[in-house]
């Protein structure tokens, strides 16, 4: 178990040994995550509530396209907007690849499908009829949009952090499309990767630590979200 | 304040899939009654209530309201309806909330708001309940802030989807009396769905019933109990079924109807001679003894019948009995086929009033009852 | 073939979390008996259930079967029992297997559980229905899929739980007419739950009253029924608290009691003087109206009285009369309240029979009924 | 669009050039994630089915442990993983670093939790009261719990598959415990990461196509099950 101790005293010691790029990898993981997790509840809240809440042309599609996206692997979003920003790609005069935002795109991809998915499951699960009394009581379909909203709102929340979760434990897309270059796009993940396969457990570990400490907060808050969800079940 | 309004609707049609789950020709509502929808569950009640409540569009059929066409889109026509359904469906929000929701959404201002939710509280025996949190209500207690929360809007249709049917007897007595007044007060048109007809007859004086989607019998309450037009829906109802006659005369506004010999007393205007259908709840059928002295009393038909067959109807005995070739129901508690020890080829009295008889001429309709 | 067994219990207590659910101090259910227990939802009485069964541990008190201690361990003696609930519960597999679950548990051989099933199923009704996905199955059809399943294991002790809430009247008065006939030809204990007073009493002859987790009123169905000894408990169950009187005299069996100067018959051997509770079922005691004739009858009580006061009561009517000073109760329905236009103040004649009276000596117990 | 196109005619010519160390990438994906879900169904599903069906001491500390496997990122697994095996760590005789038993060993780590905590929300919504009814039937706590799994069959399955593709999707754990060795411990997605980083997008296509087939299937299987087992419902 020594391999264990040393990296952990070594951890330990980091912190106060002066930059490692331990600063901007923090920075720049927080950035990748928020950004990615806004735009993809931007884009994937409405659409969970279409898909959760209403029966239209298309509804099937949209399905299709959401549990598409979630299950696509990371590391083929990651080739695909490789592919779209790379020199000779589309986008390729934007000279995005291996940039920030590079990455925000990559898991927008990612977190949008989830918080969609999730958020048309938790919106699912408001009774039809809590939504006949809405109406009977003269809501118009955006009040009971609302209504709807509100009365799944724990759910939505879980679906967002939800999002946000994957986003900060992914490594694949990242790896990929933001090449992993200190100071600029390395994030938790990628620089966890990069110094165990180097054989520095000390950092590696520092970085794990950390990593799980956010993971860990994401998770208690969607367990807390759900937790009060049933407390406040209709029994 | 708000007077009430006509109801009725045509051709209503509705289909899940490839099922048809309504299909219903005519539903009318006059302005002010109270309207039972009954039928087993899966009939299709609570369907057509949303229909007529301009919640969900039918396939097929019109809706009127006054007599105008209406549909889900007429905001107007919807801000004169209310509703409340079996689970209290209660928002998660306070009392005052949830039955203030749609005084708001119709833009009431805050201080009316609030004395309108008070007083809707207080009337429904929930004085001062405001501020509690609506998710931590029991069932009786929701169900009251459920029926303030539509009753605060002076509906001028109310509509009802079971909303005794998961409370306690005791409860439910209490609340179906204190909802009754307040109908009765406001005048409002109500349609009410139950799957319990005794529900329907102590709140409804018109009566439709459903058997898958459809309409099998639609007229006042008095009718459709006493004259089922078939088999099954006097089973549905604990009926029996109408016996055929003639009418043999009229004395003082009494008739006396020939059914295969016997003579049936009964209040109505017939001409001599007119066929007609007869029929009695088996409630208001009484059973004596067979030798047991009877006096002369107001109860003008009294007979000598026999025990045909004894079955149990939910928790009581359904006896059919039979008068010389008319076969008659009576519905009797447990107990007195104990004490009586009634059973089949055993003879009895029979009596009921003649007020409590209706008779239909046989040419005055078919399947549906005016 | 098998004999029923006696099941009771002492002191039992379960909690969940800090509430205490169940809290009885006793329970007896003699061999062959049909026990109901009643209560409002909440009240604890599935969680009793399940604790008589065997099928919870409770955190205090005993369970005896036949007056040996039981457990939930004993396998040998819940291989005695058997339950329904009222959601059917039927596993994903066909009618057949589900009804032979029990018999394959109890190693039954593969030919002798065909016999069984087929023969199980039969006497429910439900002939030729082996091969049915148990999942398709409407309510009433799976209702009595669950009671096969029970009854196909000749158990000597029977768990009833609520097994008829969720259907409709006319396909619950047949199921409970099938089942009742089947209690009485095994001769079976039965513990049946149900929050509806009158289905328990066309179907047990003793009740235990829970409210809260205790048990406030044990005893045969007509006492309990009868003398409610709280206001609670007579509320819960429609009927009206008893009267207190001093027997008067007897004659041929039938007692004369003084209740405040009014004299009611009853049958019962007392000693005169003695000091007693009288208690009349609402639903037995007649109104007429205050002049009409009324010959004399095997009725022998008979009164005049005043209305104090009417109340909903589920969808009849709860008359409050004053006979001269003791306060009676009964049960109308609406249209006879319509028809004699019953309201306070108003003056009837009362009658009921002497069989209809319950009488219990004031010394013979307080709370609990024996 | 000329770097798509250009993909993917390479792509489609690839399987006809003959081996690229393509066969052994697919048949190293499979073991991988075969074992390693195999494996964390043996270890996952009687923990599954004890903290979904039983209330018992110790059973807050197992939902704890699942909840917790199932939060920590993959890197984090891998790195730990790395450590147990590298030379001066504890496991570290056995050399199994850099092989596919190393990439098992991670996988059943990420696998068994997801098919623990799956199993056991299926198994908890079987309805308490059919096992008293099949109790009182005479059910003993061994046929209870098989009662139980084949009440909840189908999500028991959806647990497992859901663990498969969680093992075949993922990226992190494998790059760090495998190596990414060519013709040994290259499984689908480590090798994507690689030929994209190289630019040699046709590869890396042909292998994305691949993956997504897989990835497809068993979500078809997944939502098979839950769809299923929705009709099969007590209405």
């Amino acid at each position: 178990m020594q391999v264990f101790f040393e990296a952990i005293v070594q951890a330990i010691r980091l912190p106060f040994e002066g930059s490692h790029g331990l600063l901007s990898v923090i920075l720049t993981t927080f950035e990748v995550a928020l950004l990615a997790t806004l735009i993809g509840f931007i884009l994937g809240t409405p659409v969970g509530l279409l898909i959760g809440a209403s029966r239209f042309r298309g509804r099937g599609l949209l399905i299709t396209l959401t549990n598409t996206g979630m299950a696509v692997p990371p590391v083929v979003i990651g080739l695909v907007v490789m592919m779209l920003l790379s020199r000779r790609g589309p986008l390729g005069p934007l000279e995005l690849l291996y940039t920030v935002d590079a990455m925000v795109i990559a898991q927008v991809i990612i977190s949008s499908p989830i918080i969609a998915g999730l958020t048309s499951s938790a919106v699912a699960a408001v009774p039809y009829r809590l939504r006949l009394q809405a109406r009977s009581l003269g809501a118009s379909w955006f009040q009971e949009a609302l209504l709807i909203l509100k009365e799944a709102r724990l759910g939505v929340l879980a679906a967002v952090a939800t999002g946000l979760g994957a986003v900060v434990r992914g490594v694949g897309a990242v790896l990929i499309v933001g090449g992993n270059i200190e100071g600029q796009t390395r994030v938790l993940t990628t620089a966890i990767v990069q110094e165990s396969r180097r054989g520095e457990f000390g950092l590696a570990i520092a970085l794990s630590l950390l990593l799980l400490a956010i993971v860990f907060a994401i998770n208690a808050a969607i367990t807390w979200f759900q937790h009060s969800g049933e407390k406040a079940g209709r029994g | 304040m708000s007077r009430p309004m006509m109801l009725s609707a045509v051709g209503l049609k509705k289909r899940f899939g490839s099922r048809t789950v309504v299909d219903v020709d005519r539903f009318d509502a006059p302005a002010g009654s109270t309207v039972a929808v009954i039928g087993p569950s899966g009939a299709g009640k609570t369907t057509l209530l949303a229909i007529l409540g301009l919640l969900e569009k039918p396939h097929a059929g019109q809706v009127y309201l006054d007599g105008a066409p209406v549909g889900v889109r007429d905001k107007a026509a919807r801000m004169n309806m209310a509703a409340a359904f079996q689970s209290p469906y209660l928002f998660k929000a306070s009392v005052a909330e949830n039955v203030a929701f749609g005084l708001k959404l119709r833009k009431v201002p805050a201080a009316e708001r609030r004395r309108l939710v008070e007083s809707s509280l207080a009337r429904i025996g929930l004085e001062g309940w405001e501020s509690r949190d609506a998710l931590t209500l029991s069932g009786g207690e929701a169900q009251r802030v459920a029926l303030a929360r539509a009753l605060v809007l002076r509906p001028r249709v109310l509509f009802l989807d079971e909303p005794f049917a998961s409370l306690d007897p005791l409860v439910k007595g209490h609340l179906v009396f204190d909802l009754a007044r307040i109908i009765r007060e406001d005048e409002m048109t109500t349609i009410y769905v139950t799957h319990d007809h005794a529900e329907a007859m102590s709140i409804a004086d018109r009566v439709m019933v459903m058997r898958e989607g459809r309409s099998v019998a639609h007229g006042p309450s008095d009718e459709v109990m006493k004259l089922p037009p078939d088999q099954w829906t006097a089973d549905f109802l604990g009926a029996g079924r109408p016996l055929r006659g003639v009418v043999a005369g009229s004395v003082e506004g009494v008739l006396s109807i020939d059914v295969s010999g016997v003579h049936i007393h009964a209040v109505g205007v017939l001409p001599e001679g007119e066929k007609v259908l007869v029929g009695v709840r088996p409630e208001d059928v009484l059973l004596f003894d067979g030798d047991a002295g009877i006096p002369r009393s107001s109860a003008r038909n009294r007979f000598h019948a026999v025990v045909v067959e004894l079955k149990m109807w939910g928790v009581m005995h359904q006896v059919t009995l039979d008068l010389e070739g008319a076969l008659l129901t009576a519905r009797v508690s447990n107990s007195s086929v104990r004490e009586m020890g009634l059973s089949p080829g055993m003879e009895v009295q029979v009596v009921f009033k003649a007020t409590a008889v209706r008779v239909r001429s046989e040419s005055s309709g078919s399947g549906e009852i005016p």
